[in-house]
């Protein structure tokens, strides 16, 4: 019973974070809204047991994605959104397809596979035995991931300098004044 | 022990922590005052009490009572918000750090901390990562310029430095092989030879201890990296446009950082309420741990203060080279090598 | 104890959310949040079929997730740094030269 | 068993200088890859020597297997190397003469471009030609016959910017296809029917097939198959129509490749696949007749040549032949025998009409020269040698072998008094023309230019581009890294049959005879009735007298016409118009060729497989997709509007759908 009301309180202010990403309009409400649902997601998550998962959902998502965004939005000095109409077909093709979709799954989910039923904690995933796994049975995706990583970090230096310093190149950078 | 009883005892303890913390952020001011002053050849708070003791009990009652001042052109909600996500994120942290063992009261058997979990140490990193959005929260809702410089500072660093002092961390505990920051404490009891303490300091995390230190000083946004509130260019940096309680609570939140922060250190380098041989009555057997934890933290602040009174501040530019050019480099070094002395000594 | 088929549900709404965001918002930091979401929900339904079926995998997968999560929010920001440098706006509406 | 030979380093050491050569050759100084060839191919040699005087202690066969190379169910490939007799001959033979006319290049090539190349592509020539002979299965043996065939293309295209050489390469490797695909077909029929191309378990099943089956229509196949991959490297009817092209490679080249060695692959093979010719007595007449006509015809043509290389080339041909007529008569160790001396005057003949063409600068047209012998004696003298070992005259080497030859096609029980007839007349021409040429070259007055130092300059100029440094003054002797493979290869001209070819056949016989028998004594028996005599003794001796008679009448002739009264030749010209002209022109080979075979195919390609399948169908299916492409993406295009938003409502809208798919499918 406590399990299925907190899951309910968090599930709703994820629900209503969502929803307010939604409905803001001012980009950084909408980016502590959903700072707002990855906080209750790593509740939800600890609710099932994946401690793990949980407090890496804290430090990676909202503690650095989202800090990062904040930061552009803030860099950007990004406003209010002006609602223009340039898009007729994400209205008349979009909507419809995203409720046609989201509806058949729920009904899916609901009617079909309504029948397992977790506990409180129900996988624990300790960071040793996740680390092996890692380590192990995931080492090659693992690699790959890091090397895709590296490859992002270089990607978004490379993208975010200014033009002009890239096309001097770093050796050329004039000595500043210490 | 039922849910009465728990829920009793946590509230207890969670009022005990948030006492003695608050008075103990009330009173690293006043230290810092204190020592920056003889620091600097003069005296500190001298007025109010003896030594200027009551001088946080003044400061306090000043900030309570001055007119909350909101400039207009601010984005509102969050100019109220961000101070409260900043002391909030910072006071709760407190939460998880265990400052001595197990202890029995009134036959109650209690961990001498507000919850012990098994991943205290990530759950601190967590809040002390969303610390940040206080920050820079306050330096753009302010809708001033030094303020929204204060604030992509302290996020640009702090998202930096968070790095450098997580990767410090996990030669730690690869060392002790938990994030449970108790078993931390636990594996560094004993001593060699006699007399060298097994901390892990002396285990050869001295590096890592470094690097902590410095990300530390960063993450906290203290001198010599205490660019986001840097007087002589930002006026105040991100709580240039604050005043009264908002600005008290910045000030207590940066404190209330600057304890989590000695009190990891002191758990994880400084092998926590270990100290030298039990000696003495049962009573003081059961005090000295927590006099040990205590007089470790004092000493690590003791370093924060000194640091603030002895350095000038870095440039942004050099600040973030030394975070990405050289700490970073210097955990992942510090990290390969434990892991390959670990190993083969498995 | 909690019917798995909630966790799904929830998963699925966030995922709409974030469908729905990508076609109704104009700020491309926003819709590039909206992407985010549907990882998120995603990522919950990964943790709960882990929990469903007992195989850690299903956590394994949301590291997996949310490192090219980080990657691709590194990248993106950086392009959308990189287009507001040349176009001056965050609208996706407006930044549409890439037509006939 | 005896201490291992390391087989497999024989054919390796020349690889490694091919490749040091190859890769850095560009940056070496001459004297460096001169020294690496020489090096690595003298190695080869000596290590050849070494298991040569340990041969005493050996037992043979013996088969170093290095590595599985291919492993299929039951068919398993090895790289193996196999030695006994016969392959030991020829890899004495292959190192010995390969080493000298390695040695013989540094002072021909010493003046050409690509000098590293050369020899780098001559180390690989040697790399190929030693797996071939030590193959010790057929697969083994394709590599190595393939490798000979690339290397010798590369040879013959050596001077590639001239047009007929690089053309001369590529038919040269063309021609040599066809030959291999009979050997290929022959591989896949051993494959199918015998489960391995190993030449041990081969041999073994077909010495062990019943006597009613053997000479049957799987072994005549394969023999006729081997047969044909025989003569497209050996230059036999009807495939030996590279061999004169081949001569536009350089003149050591020819030496090695094109006389001494790699064309003598093709009677190696028939020798080492006796068993199977045993076997399949058409296959083997066909061997002897083709031998035969080769020899005869050739022979013909040469007498016509002018061109000092064409002459030697036709030679070489008409010598094959006689290999070719003596494994037809099952003759293996005297065709092995022929092979060996031949090796031996061939290359000496090459090599010296090389010293003779270095020395006039480049002249190639034996009517431009005369009169030689005063300027180049060491080449003249080294010459003679070859050539009256060639005709046949006691006691040099070409007399014995070429006597085993004859006499064994008369005596042998395949053979037949024909072949012996044709094989004296042959001898005849051979003895002619060769003295012809020898007549030409170096007896009477000299007809090239006054100057022979200009043609010298135009010549090298031509060739490489490399104005020579080195002084010719006129005609000139050659140096003496050229001259002592001439003074080895002359003696060994001389010397190299008075073995005698009983003992030269009492030596191979383990590998050619006991072969038979050791497989199977009793079907031996049957199949090979015992070589009846017909009539020993004093036919012999008659049969030789007239051989020698034959050559020495042919010496007699080309002193006649060419010493004695030069103005007969156009007369007798003259007389045999017709004939003539047809001889002259090689019997219109290469234009029958042209016109039946390389004519048609052509046409057939430009007009049905280019006009007709690639532009009407293949182009025409490309063209027209892409341009419905373009209308159909012309009408799509409007869905791209650049709008973000729009694209993700495709997407949802897409994804529904895709959804409601696969619930109906789950569902149903």
């Amino acid at each position: 019973m406590l399990h299925l009301i907190v899951f309910s309180v968090f599930g709703l202010v994820c629900v209503a974070g969502a929803v307010n990403l939604l409905v803001q309009r001012h980009p950084i409400d909408s980016a502590l809204s959903l700072v707002v649902v990855m906080g209750s997601l790593a509740v939800e998550y600890l609710l099932l047991g994946a401690e793990f998962v949980a407090a890496v959902q804290v430090i990676v998502y909202a503690g650095a994605i989202m800090v990062l965004f904040v930061f552009v939005i803030m860099l950007l000095n990004a406003g209010t959104e002006d609602r223009t109409k340039g898009s007729r077909v994400a209205m008349l093709f979009g909507i419809p397809g995203m409720l046609i979709g989201s509806v058949l799954v729920a009904w899916v989910l609901l009617e079909h596979s309504g029948t397992g039923r977790v506990a409180v904690g129900a996988l624990p995933g300790p960071p040793k035995v996740i680390g092996w796994l890692l380590f192990h049975d995931f080492l090659l995706p693992f690699e790959v991931t890091s090397v895709l990583v590296l490859i992002a970090i270089m990607g978004a230096v490379v993208l975010a300098s200014h033009p002009e310093s890239v096309e001097r190149g770093p050796t050329q950078q004039p000595k500043r004044e210490g | 022990m039922n849910l009465g009883e728990f829920t009793l005892v946590a509230i207890v303890k969670i009022v005990i922590a948030f006492i003695v913390l608050l008075t103990a952020v009330a009173y690293t001011v006043w230290l810092e005052r204190k020592v920056v002053g003889h620091i600097q050849n003069r005296w500190g708070p001298t007025r109010v009490g003896p030594f200027g003791l009551l001088q946080p009990v003044a400061d306090g009652l000043k900030f309570i009572f001055k007119e909350d001042l909101t400039p207009p052109h601010v984005y509102k909600p969050l100019y109220i918000a961000a101070p409260m996500i900043a002391l909030i994120f910072a006071l709760t942290s407190i939460s998880v750090i265990p400052v001595g063992n197990w202890i029995t009261v009134f036959g109650i058997h209690t961990p001498l901390e507000i919850t012990d979990v098994n991943i205290g140490l990530l759950i601190v990193l967590g809040i002390t990562s969303l610390g940040v959005y206080g920050v820079a929260l306050a330096g753009w809702s302010s809708n001033s310029k030094y303020s929204l410089l204060g604030g992509l500072r302290a996020s640009a660093q702090m998202v930096s430095y968070e790095i450098s002092l997580g990767l410090s961390l996990v030669g730690v505990l690869i060392m002790a092989g938990s994030f449970s920051l108790r078993d931390i404490v636990d594996a560094q009891g004993g001593t060699f030879w006699g007399f060298i303490p097994r901390w892990n300091i002396f285990q050869g995390q001295i590096v890592a201890f470094f690097i902590y230190l410095m990300a530390a000083y960063a993450e906290t946004n203290r001198i010599p990296f205490d660019l986001p509130e840097a007087e002589t260019e930002l006026v105040a940096g991100y709580h240039t446009e604050y005043s009264a309680m908002k600005f008290a609570m910045f000030f207590m939140a940066e404190y209330a950082n600057m304890i989590t922060v000695a009190c990891l250190a002191t758990i994880l380098f400084l092998g926590g309420w270990h100290g030298p041989h039990r000696f003495g009555p049962p009573l003081l057997q059961a005090i000295l741990p927590m006099f040990w934890f205590v007089a470790k933290i004092f000493a690590f602040l003791f370093l924060y203060i000194w640091v603030r009174g002895t350095l000038p501040r870095f440039r942004y530019d050099q600040l973030m080279a030394f975070g990405w050019k050289f700490l970073l480099p210097l955990a992942i070094a510090n990290l390969v090598i434990t892991a390959l002395i670990v190993a083969l000594r498995a | 104890m909690v019917p798995l088929s909630y966790y799904l549900v929830l998963s699925g709404i966030l995922f709409a959310c974030g469908v729905t965001g990508f076609l109704i918002k104009r700020n491309i930091i926003t819709i590039f949040m909206s992407i985010e979401l549907m990882l998120n929900g995603v990522n919950l339904s990964f943790v709960a079929f882990a929990a469903q079926w007992h195989a850690l995998s299903g956590q394994v997968f949301v590291f997996f997730v949310m490192v090219v999560a980080a990657a691709e929010s590194a990248v993106g920001l950086a392009i959308i740094i990189a287009v507001y440098r040349t176009r001056e706006t965050l609208n996706v509406d407006r930044i549409n030269l890439l037509k006939l | 068993m005896t201490p291992n030979l390391h087989l497999w380093l024989i054919p390796l050491l020349p690889l490694v200088g091919a490749a040091l050569n190859g890769l850095f050759g560009k940056r070496f100084s001459r004297q460096a890859v001169a020294a690496v060839a020489l090096g690595f191919s003298g190695a080869a040699l000596v290590m050849a020597l070494w298991i040569a005087a340990q041969f005493s202690s050996l037992t043979l066969p013996r088969v170093e297997t290095l590595a599985t190379w291919m492993r299929a169910g039951d068919f398993q490939v090895d790289f193996a190397f196999y030695l006994d007799q016969l392959s030991l001959v020829m890899l004495l033979v292959v190192t010995g003469v390969g080493f000298l006319i390695h040695i013989y290049s540094v002072g021909y090539m010493w003046e050409e471009g690509g000098f590293y190349r050369f020899f780098s592509y001559l180390n690989l020539f040697m790399f190929f030609m030693l797996t071939l002979v030590l193959a010790s299965n057929y697969l083994v043996m394709f590599i190595g016959w393939e490798g000979v065939g690339l290397a010798s293309y590369l040879l013959i295209g050596f001077w590639f910017t001239k047009d007929s050489a690089a053309s001369a390469g590529k038919k040269a490797f063309i021609v040599n296809r066809i030959g291999d695909f009979g050997f290929l077909i022959a591989l896949f029929l051993m494959i199918k029917h015998f489960g391995s191309l190993n030449f041990e378990q081969v041999f073994r099943i077909v010495a062990g097939m019943p006597a009613e089956a053997a000479g049957a229509g799987l072994l005549t196949a394969i023999g006729l198959l081997l047969m044909l991959g025989a003569a497209g490297k050996s230059a036999q009817i009807p495939l030996y129509v590279w061999l004169p092209d081949a001569m536009e490679g350089p003149t050591p080249v020819s030496a090695l490749i094109h006389a001494a060695t790699m064309v003598t692959a093709g009677v190696y093979m028939v020798a080492r696949s006796h068993v199977v010719f045993d076997r399949a007595p058409q296959a083997l007449m066909a061997v002897a007749i083709v031998g035969t006509l080769t020899a005869l015809f050739a022979a013909t043509i040469g007498v016509c040549q002018t061109d000092i290389k064409k002459v030697l080339a036709y030679s070489t041909i008409s010598q094959l032949g006689y290999m070719f007529m003596a494994c037809g008569v099952a003759a293996y160790s005297a065709g092995i025998f022929h092979l060996m001396t031949h090796a031996f005057f061939k290359g000496l003949l090459f090599l010296a009409a090389g010293s003779v063409i270095h020395a006039v600068g480049g002249e190639q047209d034996m009517r431009r020269m005369g009169g030689l012998r005063h300027h180049i004696p060491w080449t003249f003298w080294t010459m003679t040698a070859a050539t009256f070992a060639i005709a046949g005259f006691p006691p040099f080497a070409g007399f014995f072998s070429k006597d085993a030859i004859l006499w064994r096609a008369y005596s042998s029980p395949y053979g037949s008094w024909v072949y012996w007839a044709i094989g004296v007349f042959t001898a005849f021409l051979t003895s002619f023309y060769m003295f012809r040429l020898w007549f030409l070259t170096f007896f009477g007055e000299y007809r090239g230019e006054a100057s022979a130092s200009e043609h010298v300059h135009l010549a090298s100029g031509s060739r490489a581009g490399t104005a020579s440094t080195h002084e010719h003054g006129g005609i000139h002797e050659s140096p003496k890294v050229m001259l002592i493979p001439l003074v080895i290869l002359a003696v060994l001209s001389i010397c190299g049959g008075w073995v005698g070819s009983e003992r030269f056949d009492a030596f191979l016989s383990p590998s050619l005879r006991t072969g038979v028998t050791a497989y199977s004594p009793e079907q031996t028996a049957a199949a090979t009735p015992a070589p009846e005599p017909k009539e020993q003794g004093g036919s012999e001796t008659l049969l030789t007298g007239i051989s020698v008679l034959a050559a020495a009448s042919g010496l007699f002739l080309a002193w006649l016409l060419y010493q004695r009264r030069p103005q007969l030749p156009q007369e007798i010209a003259h007389a045999l118009d017709g004939f003539y002209q047809a001889v002259l022109h090689k019997y219109y080979v290469d234009e029958i060729y042209a016109a039946v075979f390389v004519k048609p195919l052509i046409d057939g390609s430009s007009r049905i497989l280019w006009h007709g399948i690639d532009q009407d169908v293949i182009d025409a299916t490309l063209d027209n997709s892409a341009e419905g492409a373009c209308e159909v993406s012309d009408a799509m295009r409007h869905m791209q509007s650049g709008n973000l938003r729009s694209y993700a409502g495709w997407i949802a809208a897409g994804a529904a759908v895709v959804i409601a798919y696969m619930i109906w499918m789950g569902i149903r």
